[in-house]
């Protein structure tokens, strides 16, 4: 009998980005959560020495393993950065254009990654679930010259028309609307990945696509987890699922009070085949 | 003077040459002493109405004692900035004391969407970088400042953001209006009684938001010595002729942690956190705020000494702010 | 046979401007020499708390007497600054209304107070000879609230035509002229010091008007040191002229190489009239 | 888009998409050192034609080892920057490196008044606070910013500022274009072999040049360990990322002083200003720039271990910059 290995859909999109990470780019991180331990996960197992700032101003920090429960306060994240500034010193980084990736978690995406922080339901004045707001995400997937966002493969979330436009994507997918928009040359989200499959999008079409998946996934289970159709690959790949070690870092010296991971769907796989059994 | 497009969200006019103005009559040169307890503190310098500015947020470095003062006093129709934040606008929104929210982030669980159907608070959108570079136009003393980003979404439309074309490059550049909040409140590691003061550690914008403030009210973790802060200009955050008042409030961020001081109480929030998902926010503000006149009074009857010394304990480093 | 004194137009300007030195007002000072060491004059004899600010950034410093040498380099004349910040967070705080007072010191001068350090003679593109150009004082004869400044009473200072406009004054002299061109509401200069008079400005028409003169000289020997006939006040004041007291502290605690003091015109007077002797 | 006044002073075209280009194929990120010669960094990042900008000036903590080395390879056509600066511009002309000088303030000797008679140089008026300022444009990466002066005077007019009606007040508003200087030398007290860098003391606006800059040379006083960086996080002015070059380079700022570490030579300056007013300067720069060949050779031989001891004992002051 093989081993199995069990995770949640938060640890596979942690993971799946932490191999995406390049150690000769420098990322603009959202405050905390997921997209911050894919960067801690990568620092931690393949690029050490990968550069990367937060909002409120730290510089390429250098967090000691294990990090304490929760990674509360800001001295933790914080700890052994090259510099303390504030926010308008590192937007002002991203707008000269030294930030590579800006990495995102949200809550509503569509076909040209277009996304929504804000609100879900009803309207702008009278919504029916108000959420946290654009965040420091307009700022980052404006800026940054390609955008990884992170979300959970729902219908809900993939959705044919956002509640609200809270951060750009490709706008409305036309040649150059970002920057006719008044947006910086060149931008625009890059990857979207979820627990199950990763996204891209076409140069010309500016349309998500899908092009990798997890082994234990077939594209009409994807495409039933969204609202609307995406291009298909040619080749689509197969995702790497989470391996013992990764997970194991990320319980043990990552998020040990396992708040933002232990949530979610849960997943049981077969190591070797990496086929679903749970 | 064509726009080409401008969002639909009200904003305070900038008016540079009204705070001059202010600036002019109101605020004191000379080196003269500050220190007065908070109850004074926000009852001279807070008023009903008054746009309200605040540096970080309530899990760090946030000003939460004179946040619970405003609650106290029971300030009304406060229009604050939630930029970068976490509870601070369900806590003082719990309390009554705000009518409008400038969103950058903030959490938004049932004080929040309540409010919003009663048609108690009005948001208008931005985003945690828009307002600390309206700050910063605030704190450059000029109407605006153009920027790369906003545009094209919906943020942008439910702001006061607006479009003009570039005088110099002819391509479209969005523009934002200065933010000057009547009135700011700080939570600092160090200050001189004059209101010299020192942030410690990446600090979002103190010394936007302080320069933008027409008032300012300093709390700090302790009083230094003038000598102490000339002897170490480069670590100064805050002149004192910015500063209207010196709070002495140690632990003045609790339950949220201070750098390099203490950590934060996580049970304390888990109780915030439960009391909103209950609706007993007025029960955990009676407890927490009414039932106690002041900051020392609540550590004192409703923290304690142990707790105290468990969370200085907790934060065990000082390396890059006291080192 | 009385006593005697003696000093030059540069230490007779900067015990006049001394004088005028309040103690509950925040002070925006030029670089160096002159209107540097009038602030530190006053702060020596009467003011010691008074508050000023120099373009590099350093904030109310509070330096040790007696002075090095030429008080050259940074260390000596930003010494126990409550802060050391940059020229951009300085000229914010005077645009926002902190800075009571600029102090300059200027080349050329015209009736409204406009004044010249770019070149004299010529053309802008072939001058007779060129200066160092408008430096710090334009930002601070615009956004200061009133402007002090100081020059030397001669005819080619007090000019008809400015040979360029370097900075602001009270421009063509209209009302609102200040505004209307876009600089903030309410400034403008204030008094100008020189060696002999000492003029303001008048409220309406916005001309200089002469104000104060030295005990030994007339109303028409200062008319004959200028171009322009300014107004003259109904009572036109006498000056204090420097007392030994403030020449041995400039001499000995603020400019002891005598580099700025040292040079220009030499006055001696009979220390009880007031007169001058020599 | 109606521009209400223009000054007539050339400025190269603020082009935000252009230096984002540059910095996404040219810059590094990586942490590697950036450790080389000044013959090297100058070689390789300062070309005929570019525009210069550096902070603070000849006095004060200037990068005048990399002037000299500018002159000792024969630059042409720089633009430069001459804002708060004494005889930089004198020497980098006598030099023959210029050809326009963005004015600020600077000295203005026989070698200035000679260049502009014979044409040689074309000055565009600015002002210290003006090109200040406009770093600060280029280091926020947008293509202006509005101000509160330079309007209404004849430096507005020689300038490239512009006025329009401000879309928030309805008020006329100066812009000014951005600067991005294609090379900016800075000399700092202290960084590590990637770049990330300390300015002691009230630095004019070192942040915002280094920022603003499409090449960045740093010359240090000395290279510290990056650990002792990370120590210390808010003493960094300079993260590593906008660095091309570090150049080591003790008493880099001689005959300058670089406070807290060492005094001006005074006799020097003399020697160029008798140099400047007797038409000898070709004279000067043989002796300092050209008959040596490096910062070292030229401290070795022409200035001399006693008169380097001199100066350093001449600055008694460490307080507030290494204490």
């Amino acid at each position: 009998m093989s081993e199995t290995l069990t995770f949640t859909d938060v640890e596979a999109n942690i993971c799946t980005i932490a191999h995406l990470i390049e150690e000769d780019k420098l990322y603009f991180v959202q405050m905390a959560g997921a997209p911050l331990m894919a960067v801690l996960l990568a620092k931690r197992t393949r690029v050490p020495a990968v550069g990367y700032v937060v909002e409120e101003g730290a510089i390429a920090p250098d967090p000691v393993f294990p990090l304490p429960r929760m990674m509360l306060g800001a001295s933790r994240s914080h700890y052994r950065a090259v510099a303390w500034t504030g926010m308008n010193i590192v937007d002002a980084h991203a707008a000269l254009g030294f930030m590579d990736y800006g990495l995102l978690a949200c809550l509503q995406i569509d076909k040209f990654g277009n996304f929504n922080s804000t609100f879900t339901g009803g309207s702008y004045e009278q919504p029916e679930r108000r959420f946290g707001g654009a965040g420091g995400a307009n700022e980052i997937a404006s800026q940054c010259w390609r955008t990884l966002l992170m979300t959970k493969l729902q219908r809900r979330k993939f959705v044919n028309k956002l509640d609200f436009m809270s951060s750009p994507g490709f706008l409305d997918g036309t040649p150059g609307a970002r920057e006719r928009a008044g947006l910086p040359a060149n931008t625009g989200p890059y990857k979207v990945i979820t627990q199950e499959a990763i996204f891209g999008f076409d140069d010309q079409t500016r349309q998500m696509r899908l092009i990798a998946m997890m082994p234990w996934v077939t594209e009409e289970e994807v495409l039933s987890k969204m609202e609307f159709e995406p291009l298909i690959a040619d080749q689509v790949e197969r995702m790497e699922p989470p391996t013992e070690e990764e997970l194991a870092i990320i319980r043990a010296e990552i998020d040990p009070g396992g708040l933002t991971v232990s949530r979610g769907e849960w997943f049981t796989i077969d190591s070797e085949s990496g086929q679903r059994v749970g | 003077m064509e726009v080409l497009a401008s969002g639909i969200g009200e904003y305070r006019q900038p008016d540079p040459d009204g705070f001059r103005e202010y600036v002019r009559t109101h605020k004191e040169r000379r080196l003269v002493s500050k220190v007065m307890t908070e109850q004074e503190a926000v009852s001279r310098f807070v008023q009903d109405g008054d746009y309200l500015a605040y540096d970080q947020n309530v899990a760090v470095r946030g000003p939460t004692s004179l946040f619970r003062e405003i609650i106290r006093q029971r300030k009304k129709n406060l229009w604050i900035a939630a930029k970068f934040t976490w509870t601070d606008a369900s806590m003082l929104v719990a309390g009554g004391c705000v009518s409008k929210i400038d969103v950058g982030w903030m959490e938004t669980g049932k004080v929040i969407n309540e409010a919003i159907q009663k048609g108690e608070i009005k948001l208008i959108e931005w985003s945690n970088g828009a307002l600390a570079y309206r700050h910063l136009a605030g704190a450059l003393g000029v109407p605006f400042l153009p920027m790369r980003y906003l545009v094209g979404t919906d943020t942008f439309t439910q702001s006061g953001a607006k479009v003009i074309e570039d005088p110099y490059t002819g391509q479209r550049i969005c523009l934002v209006p200065a933010l000057n909040p009547d009135v700011s409140i700080i939570h600092v590691h160090q200050c001189d009684v004059y209101g010299n003061a020192r942030v410690m550690g990446a600090g979002v914008a103190p010394m936007e938001i302080a320069m933008s403030s027409m008032k300012l009210i300093l709390s700090t973790e302790e009083i230094i010595d003038q000598q102490a802060i000339r002897r170490q200009p480069q670590r100064t955050t805050i002149p004192y002729y910015l500063v209207d008042a010196v709070v002495v409030a140690p632990f003045g961020s609790y339950p949220g942690s201070t750098p390099g001081l203490y950590g934060a109480d996580i049970e304390h929030w888990l109780e915030f956190a439960g009391a909103q998902m209950q609706g007993k926010t007025d029960e955990y503000l009676e407890k927490w705020v009414f039932s106690v006149a002041s900051h020392e009074e609540m550590l004192d009857k409703r923290v304690g000494a142990k707790k105290l010394l468990q969370l200085r304990q907790a934060e065990t480093i000082r390396e890059g702010y006291y080192e």
